[in-house]
């Protein structure tokens, strides 16, 4: 099969989609001529036109309000927001109104949007071009939330992700934009709420989301290595999120961490742990893992920034402790 | 295009009816809330009624509009039903929402009304991006964002305003300057000239007298329809004033207002009186003519009230419905 | 000793604080002569001008702003955010710009204001105005998070808020402004990250935060006359949180449960629950119970409303079942 | 009160000088990048930097500044050092922020720069509040905010303008027009007359041409003055350029500005060139006084430098301080 980036990957659902459906029109900063600065969108604007293809000021409130308003009329408005951490500035039209409009319409108004943005440290980008603020809206009913761990992923979920009726938040991973996957040229789709099981293994389960997939891999290959089988899953949604999946895998293997980059604190890790220690609780052998980014902003300095994200080797070592029965974390 | 509906009697007579309609809707929810029938909070629109009424007489239902936490003058004008509003603001499952979003998010999307908003300002993105609905599929509609002059500390606003005016949106901006944010006075709350805040975006800002009428719907209609051309968006300062306090539990106003500016606004600039007179004088109208139509409005009102009281609450499997869209 | 509702509790915090501390300024809307729409602030500008009870127009994100400046500059600025549900519109402010100021600066610049807000539903003020929105500023490092219990708490912790030397975000029950508790007339102030063991208990632990403390006492109530014994812990800060106070108490009782009003998934409730099943894994006779509030936004009808958020009922039927060792959410 | 410490030779010297120390900083900067010894991303102030030292000049260093993505030069400007700078940049532990801010938070509090800030137009709030400190504590300090043409699509700007307006702030919002937001005119950003989006809250609003030192640095001694007497809040429009990419990694621009534009700015608007020339033919400094003092520049650009590259990175125990004040 061929291969494609992650960025191509993106590209090619917006494309598809926005030949098949003539209401989705795209707005964001930069997204017509320039492509956005990571080139995600290039080409774009010369299939669709600066009608589809919408450069908006630097006014991320703004342009996210006229979303909800354009998806509420008829339209499907795809709001690229630059860098996961503007988030903080849209939380209310997307919080307080996106969200909770179909509910409070008593379901006669929809909000068919979705607002693409991204994850991850590690680009000495500093402690506001770094953050992972999934967990943000998760907490929030009305919001679906999808994370992509390839381009093959991306692909399918985003194109799900623009024929959902609601508004979805879809958070790309920005290291993995040059990073290529084979992506079929035949037209695909990924279901919300259905978890993928990339790697079988009997001996625990890691639960990894986003950024942190590779990461798991990576460290199921260390752990192989040591005689220990690991199971990979990735949620690909968290909301709606497919415990169910994840339960199973949990009672074969008895233990399981969860691998996430934003901070480990009120974060995602905190959600699918207490879930699994409470639908599998009878199953396990020892407490369920949790690795998180540091509780810390992110530092600019390469020396630190690289210390506050999970690492493979992080990972396998206290999955080692863990399937070893050495209690980790236990005062 | 817009019709000049409001120019001939029954326009006119229209008008009448429709700013009597809510000033009997704002009584009778202002009378189940002071006998503990209506749950939660409600703030009163009464004195507001010819900005509403003007705005919305100029526009087809296919136009849409945003309100805000004062906005059952905006529903009623937009057309909707005194039944499904009632239930609305009892939470009954009848209500425009099911009872779901009461009084600070009722919304009447058959009439284009996108809902009011319990978040300051909150809807200007959501009206402007109706705008763009209309431009980029080309249906032709005017976009309404009703909002406080209290609204205008909202930095949200000049965003959208600045892409409106850049991308030459079928937008109308109305300000309804009622003189006050809750308990503070609009010259504590905003520097310089209203309108100047539009200008400065290159958006053409009007004012007008929102107590009469016939102004704001002439300028409204006016507007719709260079709006429609593609001359929009446009930014219009409504003077008028609220006769109740800010939200139905606002009893001791001296504080911040005097009774001799409430007497005097209800008293010399009361919309519905004066438009009254109006009609009479020039004999579109009589006054028992006038009397039998405020008459036919309250009945209307009572059996939609006693209606709604009695009407069922959504069952406790709808708590979760709705929470996404299928 | 006297008692004085949480509202009165409030206003003497904030009016002691200020008579020693000339630099601490409180802005607002309608903070002034109105003294707030809930009346809790009547009196201070009497006391101090206007020049310090600031009135501000309609703009949280600008005078949160404002706060994070004046802050670094050296004034400790009290920041009123009429309803919890607007922490959106101040996010980035607060989150991308006081939570971070102090670690991006490598610690030269500090940022000590407080936000003080509300959470709490069943006021049928529908899904914009009854949010719990405290996981989210929980889960940014850089920020406090408190949430008093009580009117002795409320002017306690906000004490300590006042004093510290970094942003503190406290949500008061907007239910419980007019309840009345015993508060000393002598100064007090209580410590962040100590939790309060309110009810002892050998049975279960009750984990209860902000409002749901009363219930969680109802609830203990409930249990005592089935002859349970439950032990209720307020950690009264969720950051710090004091999990070494919690999971000694559920190394006794070997159940928990956390009960809390912010939505169930992704909140507070998950947090608790993963340390708790961390630190006393090899303790526990039952998978830790988490009660949050439901999933949806918050409705408007009375008939809806109320089905949203814990009560004591059904703590004590869950907590009943744990101690019995009838699973309950196990598959 | 503000000294006019520029109106004097060893004034406009130091303004001279001041320019061509960022011009400096910016030329090492940006070959510590493109030679890949510098970490992220980094913008440079190359081309603006009339802006930075005419307003900062006529600043005491009990004065506020906030910056912005592109702070170098207003950091300089403010009286920041080298060693100091470069080590921040390359994440050094002796870095102004321990390394732990970087190109784009570094700040200066010992000379009154609160930080740069990478959320565009996100410091209003934060400038606006030191002069609001100003006021209460009456410190008599006065407070500058410098933001892009791209930070007016920003609301928080118009909210705090106009509490900035209501208040009396001694507050300077400086708005640096190099036409360009990333990769996007001005003028497809910005509907309107730029400087009447201060008018309409009532703030006085100016337009200097930013690349004439003397101009941009009298008309803030004036202002500064005014501020300090309780007469602000002051909006400038300073219409300056911006000699590189958007960032360092934007090399090809032919697709939103000419190569032509780009050399006319460099070769007829040159603020350091032509404001050495006036130096030299009013006969304040002669050529070779000038190179003198451009090569003791570069001399020192280049031994901090050295000295940050061979620096220590922090510990890592540092990786979790600072999070919290004690
Ligand atoms: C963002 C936000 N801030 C504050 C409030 C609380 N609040 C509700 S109405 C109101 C005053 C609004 O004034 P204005 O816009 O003039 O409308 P009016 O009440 O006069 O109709 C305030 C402050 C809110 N609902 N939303
Ligand atoms: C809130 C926010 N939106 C978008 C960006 C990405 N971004 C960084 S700089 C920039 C352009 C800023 O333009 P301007 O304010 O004119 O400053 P200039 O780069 O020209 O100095 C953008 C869009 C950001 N950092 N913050
Ligand atoms: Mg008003
Ligand atoms: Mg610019």
């Amino acid at each position: 099969m061929r291969e494609i980036t992650l960025s191509q990957a993106v590209n090619e659902a917006i494309a598809e989609e926005m030949r098949s459906d003539p209401t989705i029109v795209l707005l964001g900063e930069d997204v017509a001529e320039a492509g956005t600065p990571f080139k995600i969108l290039s080409g774009l604007v010369e299939e669709f036109g600066p009608d589809r293809i919408v450069d908006t000021p630097i006014s991320e409130p703004g342009f996210a309000g006229i979303a909800v308003g354009a998806a509420m009329t008829g339209m499907r408005p795809i709001v690229d927001l630059m860098f996961g951490d503007f988030l903080f500035l849209v939380m209310d039209q997307i919080c307080n109104q996106a969200a909770k409009t179909h509910y409070m319409s008593g379901g006669k108004l929809n909000v068919p949007m979705v607002l693409r943005t991204n994850l991850g440290a590690t680009r000495r980008s500093a402690a506001q071009h770094s953050q992972s603020l999934h967990a943000l809206v998760a907490h929030i009913p009305g919001l679906k939330v999808a994370l992509p761990s390839s381009a093959y992923e991306a692909k399918g979920l985003l194109k799900t992700a623009i024929r959902d009726n609601n508004p979805v938040v879809i958070f790309e991973d920005k290291l993995m934009y040059q990073d290529k996957a084979p992506v079929p040229e035949e037209e695909y789709t990924i279901a919300f709420g259905e978890a993928n099981v990339l790697r079988q293994g009997n001996d625990i389960t890691l639960v990894a989301i986003s950024s942190m997939v590779q990461v798991a891999l990576a460290a199921a290959d260390l752990l192989a290595a040591d005689g220990i089988s690991a199971e990979v899953i990735d949620p690909r949604t968290i909301v709606p999120l497919d415990d169910k999946t994840i339960v199973q895998s949990v009672k074969k293997t008895s233990r399981a961490m969860v691998i996430d980059e934003g901070h480990q604190s009120y974060g995602v890790t905190a959600e699918i742990a207490a879930r699994i220690s409470e639908q599998a609780f009878y199953h396990l052998d020892a407490p369920v893992g949790r690795l998180g980014a540091m509780d810390v902003p992110v530092p600019f300095s390469p020396a630190l920034e690289d210390l506050t994200v999970p690492t493979a080797e992080v990972v396998a070592q206290r999955a080692r402790l863990a399937v070893r029965g050495e209690l980790f974390r236990v005062a | 295009m817009a019709k000049k509906k409001s120019s001939n009697a029954d326009g006119l007579l229209r008008m009448y009816e429709q700013m009597v309609r809510i000033r009997t809707f704002e009584d009778n929810a202002n009378q189940l809330y002071l006998s503990a029938k209506m749950p939660g909070l409600t703030h009163m629109y009464s004195g507001q009624e010819a900005v509403a009424v003007g705005i919305c007489e100029a526009l087809e239902k296919t136009d849409h509009i945003t309100s805000t936490h004062r906005g059952h003058g905006h529903c009623v004008a937009k057309g909707a039903k005194f039944k499904e509003m009632f239930c609305e603001l009892l939470g009954k499952a009848e209500g425009y929402c099911r009872g779901k979003g009461g009084s600070m998010h009722i919304a009447d999307q058959e009439n284009g009304n996108l809902g009011a908003n319990a978040i300051v300002g909150g809807s200007a993105g959501i009206a402007t991006g109706a705008a763009l609905t209309a431009k980029r599929l080309g249906t032709g509609a005017v976009s309404v964002c009703f909002f406080g002059d209290g609204a205008l500390g909202q930095g949200l606003l000049y965003e959208v305003m600045n892409m409106a005016a850049l991308w030459r949106l079928p937008m109308i901006y109305a300000c309804e300057n009622n003189l006050y944010g809750e308990y503070t006075h609009v010259s504590e709350m905003a520097a310089g000239e209203i309108g100047g805040r539009a200008r400065a975006f290159g958006i053409e800002a009007f004012k007008v007298d929102g107590q009469d009428v016939l102004a704001v719907n002439r300028l409204t209609q006016d507007l719709v329809q260079r709006a429609r051309k593609g001359e929009g968006p446009f930014f219009v300062e409504l003077a008028t004033y609220r006769y109740h306090g800010h939200h139905v539990g606002d009893i001791n106003r001296t504080y911040y207002r005097s009774k001799e500016e409430e007497a005097d606004w209800k008293k010399n600039r009361d919309p519905i009186t004066n438009f009254g007179d109006w009609l009479i004088a020039e004999k579109i109208a009589s006054a028992a003519d006038l009397d039998a139509l405020n008459e036919g409005i309250r009945a209307n009102a009572k059996a939609a009230v006693d209606y709604a009281l009695n009407a069922p609450y959504p069952p406790s499997s709808e708590v979760d419905a709705h929470v996404y869209a299928a």
